[in-house]
């Protein structure tokens, strides 16, 4: 953050693309955040509830102002959020949070499940921008629930479906895409996993890593008060000098070093 | 030119308008979006002897009129916090208030002790907090028990003591009482309801704790109708909290016998809240043909019986 | 097919939406709107040995969340409510619960009597309307007079007797342990939490009795979490009341512990409410995987200690 | 009220009509409550707070399914339903009330002020259409708050402006256009004054109509709970065999008998 930025200004719908029945890529014209948004940074929507809703960025056009994030009907406010009209306004707060870390990599497998894949296609473009090898994989339960194919593909060096009823390039979940990715491309000394997606997601990427001696950073989600580090309600369970200790998602995280989660203390 | 300055006790406030604890951190984060000056002060968040992690999450759940939060007190303690937070923080000009939170009488003497000679404003006993096993809501829920712990702190203060009052009581004007035959310089309230909501889908407590504090517009007219009840029920200040949203209602609230407000969860929702508030007073006390945020305190005119 | 069909002690109700006492007067004006019998149930506005005039108005203000009403206990005194509303209301093929206030002990002794052979199905003593001076929620803050007002119908009655509790104390559990103590059937809550508002152009109270009873939305936490304490706290039957104004509710309240729930400011805001639930509540149940209503009654999970 | 209403309908604006700044009519199609509404009698509209907002009716028109109701910006109900776009959907409930009584008279002296003016727009039509001679005084503090005169005009025999800055037809407020206007018409057996305004142009009203020895039913607003009857929030003083009571604005008013009224009661 930083004392130039208000961090706070008024978004004007431009377009909802559905992806399909549950799923949109939501178009906000939003100047500041799209100049100010990194990957793996969060903005804050408020839609029409109390709280703000958090949404990972998933496409930036500075030159044009806009922010774009991929939203799934969960509920009320996502719901609210997907039934506004073009030209609404809407208030935005941020960028927030602490993105992925894009120096010292040279080598990059990113890996998503659930809408954790919309902030990894804003990732994958810098990554690509930057000249790191990208290689991105994608859990679905079904082909027919995959999304954002062809966007993946066009900004990744590789880019593999995994399905677990078959049908996608490989079948299982995204670690498994993972694997047949590092099985075709192994590491260099500066390769790193990037994954968002569910907790189960999540572990299963962590284990492997583990396995495979890989760095890998992770994003998550947790339910926010504020999104701006003022209420500590956004608790995401880490190490710290081997204790159990509570970090805020929406500072030091959302995207945090898997060494430090305490995995065992997620669910 | 409306005069802003509110007074609690011996101390003046720019304004009447002070962060409420656990809802601005330590003022670092918010420094981010506006120059902390502004404001007339800042409650930090509860701090304990000991760091606590606080609670396991899920902490937070929207519900109709606010919010439910089981934070659990999660603070790097009071070394910490003298080290860390308070030097940075009283550097920015604006009056600091430290919200403490124990598990019994020693703690909060402790706890007072370690924070004479900071600098800070005054001190916040938190007897109110609803979301720990121990202490805080415990406390102050049992009038002998305020009266103990405030006498045992304005002992060891050399700064104003605030007594912070939990909303979960029948008689909440023997509460205020209890604290004010104990010393205290001030009450504040509301802190939060205690409240409970269920994901009928999995059959759980929203909250890991089961229960949370209920915070937001919602619990406004109750925080109003005890803040009435305690100003009119003790001779010390009363610092006005919860459900405050809006420049109206800081006016409100004041009327209702308020000397100062803290405002929480709009904190949350809208981090330019407190500005946006404060820009909004002087207008409206000049349509309300009022000259002074001081002379609104208390100035309600209650019904008479038999009234028409 | 949904089994709807729930259990308070002794009585079965064919679906658990009951009318809350005072938010469907004695049933005559709703049925221009539809069949009282779709209802599990209704209670009657409070009744009063002498007919009362209630309170001068303004009586009813709202307010985030919900509304404040401090209504008075208006109604036209039991003598009249036996001879014109009950022939009528017992008419349509629903069951009446007959929701009683009064000064003092003798009061709710008099009127349990004078319903005695009635045809009703309960009689709901109201410990907890915070609207009049003496009676009521004075009673219903101290657990030895419900024990002593509970027990004393109890002996008079010909039907359960249900005490309606006040959320305005310290420890709701408590007031339910008397409630049963003194033989009560069930315990039903929440009544209203006590709140203010104040005009701030006139500096009145914007309602004429200074406090109010709030209700709607806002208090459903508030309720809900005391529903879950006092159905811990006793074994009698727990009849959840408080905010709840969709389907969900009704389910959030059931799996808290409520064997029943009745719906108040709800009715207020749309007559058609509660058959718009009704409606709503067997494909919700249907999607929850749940085949009976009753089954849901406490069914909710809370988190261990320690629990991740 | 009749068991074969269901007195609930979705109602769409189909326009606002501006009068001045802080005064509109808003026309809703509403067949229901265009077929059953009376003169006297409101409509409750959701105005995007909790509780419904009472409006008395000020025109309709049954063959066309329009209820017309004149709204003035007071607050958050009033300025959210000023702020209806034509086409949108609304709750309306109703029409509740007892109304003016139609019956046993053939001269009407309706006088009003304030938003009382425009439910008595309504009554002149039907009283009107019944041929009744009508004579109509409306109060305004200046003249440039005048409203709706030219429809007052319409549908009196006699229609006065009063205003206390003078400018209006009679200088000073409604009840002295009320006397003008009886000056020059004088009474029959069966003249009855109409009276919708703010409680002191009733109380004046009522004043006059006692020393002038007339007949008058008088409308009431009262704040409102539920607005059909079961929560007694809206209490209006009266005298039950010469001891208070409160009646319920919402079931026997908001018209009232002025002999009904404890007026020493009313604030
Ligand atoms: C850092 C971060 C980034 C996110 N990025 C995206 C994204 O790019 N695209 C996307 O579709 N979603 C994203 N989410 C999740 C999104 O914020 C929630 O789906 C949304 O807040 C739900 O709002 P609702 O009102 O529709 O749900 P509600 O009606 O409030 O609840 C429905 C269900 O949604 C879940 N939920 C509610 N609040 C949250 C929350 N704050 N975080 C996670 N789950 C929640 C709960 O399971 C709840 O039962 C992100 C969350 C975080 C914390
Ligand atoms: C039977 C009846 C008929 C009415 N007919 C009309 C009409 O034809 N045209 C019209 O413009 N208004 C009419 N009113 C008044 C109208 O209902 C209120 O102005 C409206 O409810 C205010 O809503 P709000 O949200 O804008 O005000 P709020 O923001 O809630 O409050 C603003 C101010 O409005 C006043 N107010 C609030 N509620 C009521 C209420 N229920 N009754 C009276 N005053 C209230 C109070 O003084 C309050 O301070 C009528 C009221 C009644 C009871
Ligand atoms: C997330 C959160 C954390 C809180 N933490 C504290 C705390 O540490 N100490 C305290 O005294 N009150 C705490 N409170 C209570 C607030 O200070 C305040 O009393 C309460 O929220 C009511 O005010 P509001 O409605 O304006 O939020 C907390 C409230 C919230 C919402
Ligand atoms: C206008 C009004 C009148 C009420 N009158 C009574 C009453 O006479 N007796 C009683 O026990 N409760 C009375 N209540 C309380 C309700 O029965 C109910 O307990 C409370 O409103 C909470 O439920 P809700 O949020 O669904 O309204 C009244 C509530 C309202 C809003
Ligand atoms: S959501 Fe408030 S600190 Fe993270
Ligand atoms: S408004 Fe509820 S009875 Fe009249």
């Amino acid at each position: 953050m930083t004392m130039n930025a208000r961090l706070k200004e008024t978004a004007h719908v431009t377009g909802i693309e559905w992806l399909d029945s549950e799923n949109a890529l939501l178009r906000l014209n939003a100047p500041e955040a799209a100049r100010l948004a990194q990957p793996g940074q969060f903005v804050l929507l408020a839609a029409g509830q109390m709280l703000n809703r958090p949404f990972g960025v998933a496409l930036t056009d500075p030159d044009a102002g806009m922010v774009t994030v991929g939203i799934k009907k969960v509920g009320i406010g996502t719901g609210a959020l997907l039934d506004l009209e073009q030209g609404s306004a809407i208030r935005l707060l941020g960028p927030f949070g602490h993105g992925f870390s894009l120096d010292n990599v040279n080598r990059a497998y990113v890996i998503g499940g659930g809408t954790g894949i919309f902030p990894l296609l804003f990732l994958l473009h810098v990554l690509r921008s930057r000249g790191v090898e990208t290689f991105a994989g994608c859990g679905f339960r079904t082909l027919q629930q995959a999304l954002l194919q062809e966007d993946f593909s066009d900004v990744s060096d590789q880019y593999l479906t995994a399905c677990e009823s078959g049908g996608g390039d490989v079948s299982g979940t995204a670690v498994d895409a993972l694997d047949a990715l590092y099985l075709g491309h192994g590491r260099t000394e500066r390769t790193r996993v990037f994954a968002c997606g569910p907790i189960p997601m999540l572990r299963a990427v962590n284990r492997w890593c583990e396995t495979h001696d890989v760095a890998a950073e992770c994003s998550f989600e947790a339910r926010m008060g504020c999104g701006f580090g003022i209420c500590r309600g956004c608790a995401v369970p880490v190490l710290k000098a081997g204790a159990l200790d509570y970090d805020r998602c929406c500072v030091e995280g959302p995207v945090f070093d898997r060494r430090l989660i305490a995995w065992e203390a997620l669910s | 030119m409306i005069d802003m300055r509110v007074r609690v006790g011996s101390l003046v406030f720019d304004n009447p308008l002070l962060a409420a604890s656990g809802t601005y951190g330590f003022g670092r984060e918010m420094s981010e979006f506006y120059r902390l000056d502004r404001l007339g002060g800042i409650v930090t968040k509860a701090v304990t002897r000991e760091p606590r992690i606080g609670n396991p999450p899920h902490r937070i759940a929207e519900t109709a009129g606010g919010m439910l939060n089981a934070v659990g007190l999660q603070n790097p303690g009071i070394d910490s916090v003298l080290r860390d937070e308070l030097p940075w923080l009283l550097k920015q000009h604006v009056p600091v208030v430290v919200n403490i939170a124990g598990r019994d009488l020693s703690d909060y003497v402790v706890l007072t002790d370690n924070l004479v000679g900071s600098g800070i404003s005054a001190v916040e006993l938190n007897l109110s907090c609803p979301n720990v096993k121990t202490g805080c809501m415990a406390i102050g829920s049992e009038p002998d028990l305020i009266e103990a712990v405030t006498r045992a702190c304005k002992r060891v203060a050399d700064v104003p003591v605030w007594v912070k009052l939990t909303p979960n009581v029948t008689h909440i004007g023997d509460m205020a009482k209890a604290a004010e035959a104990g010393g205290a310089d001030a009450i504040s309230l509301i802190n939060t309801l205690l409240g409970m909501r269920i994901d009928i889908r999995t059959r759980r407590p929203v909250i890991k704790n089961n229960t949370g504090g209920y915070s937001g517009p919602g619990v406004f007219p109750v925080a109003l109708r005890m803040v009435h009840e305690c100003s009119q029920a003790v001779r010390i200040p009363v610092v006005g909290i919860g459900g405050i949203h809006t420049a109206e209602g800081v006016i409100e609230m004041m009327l209702a016998g308020a000397s100062a407000v803290q405002i929480g969860t709009a904190n949350l929702i809208d981090p330019y809240a407190m500005p946006d508030i404060l820009d909004a007073l002087p207008g409206l006390l000049t349509e309300l043909g009022a000259e002074a945020m001081a002379a609104l305190t208390g100035a309600v005119q209650p019904w008479q019986e038999g009234a028409r």
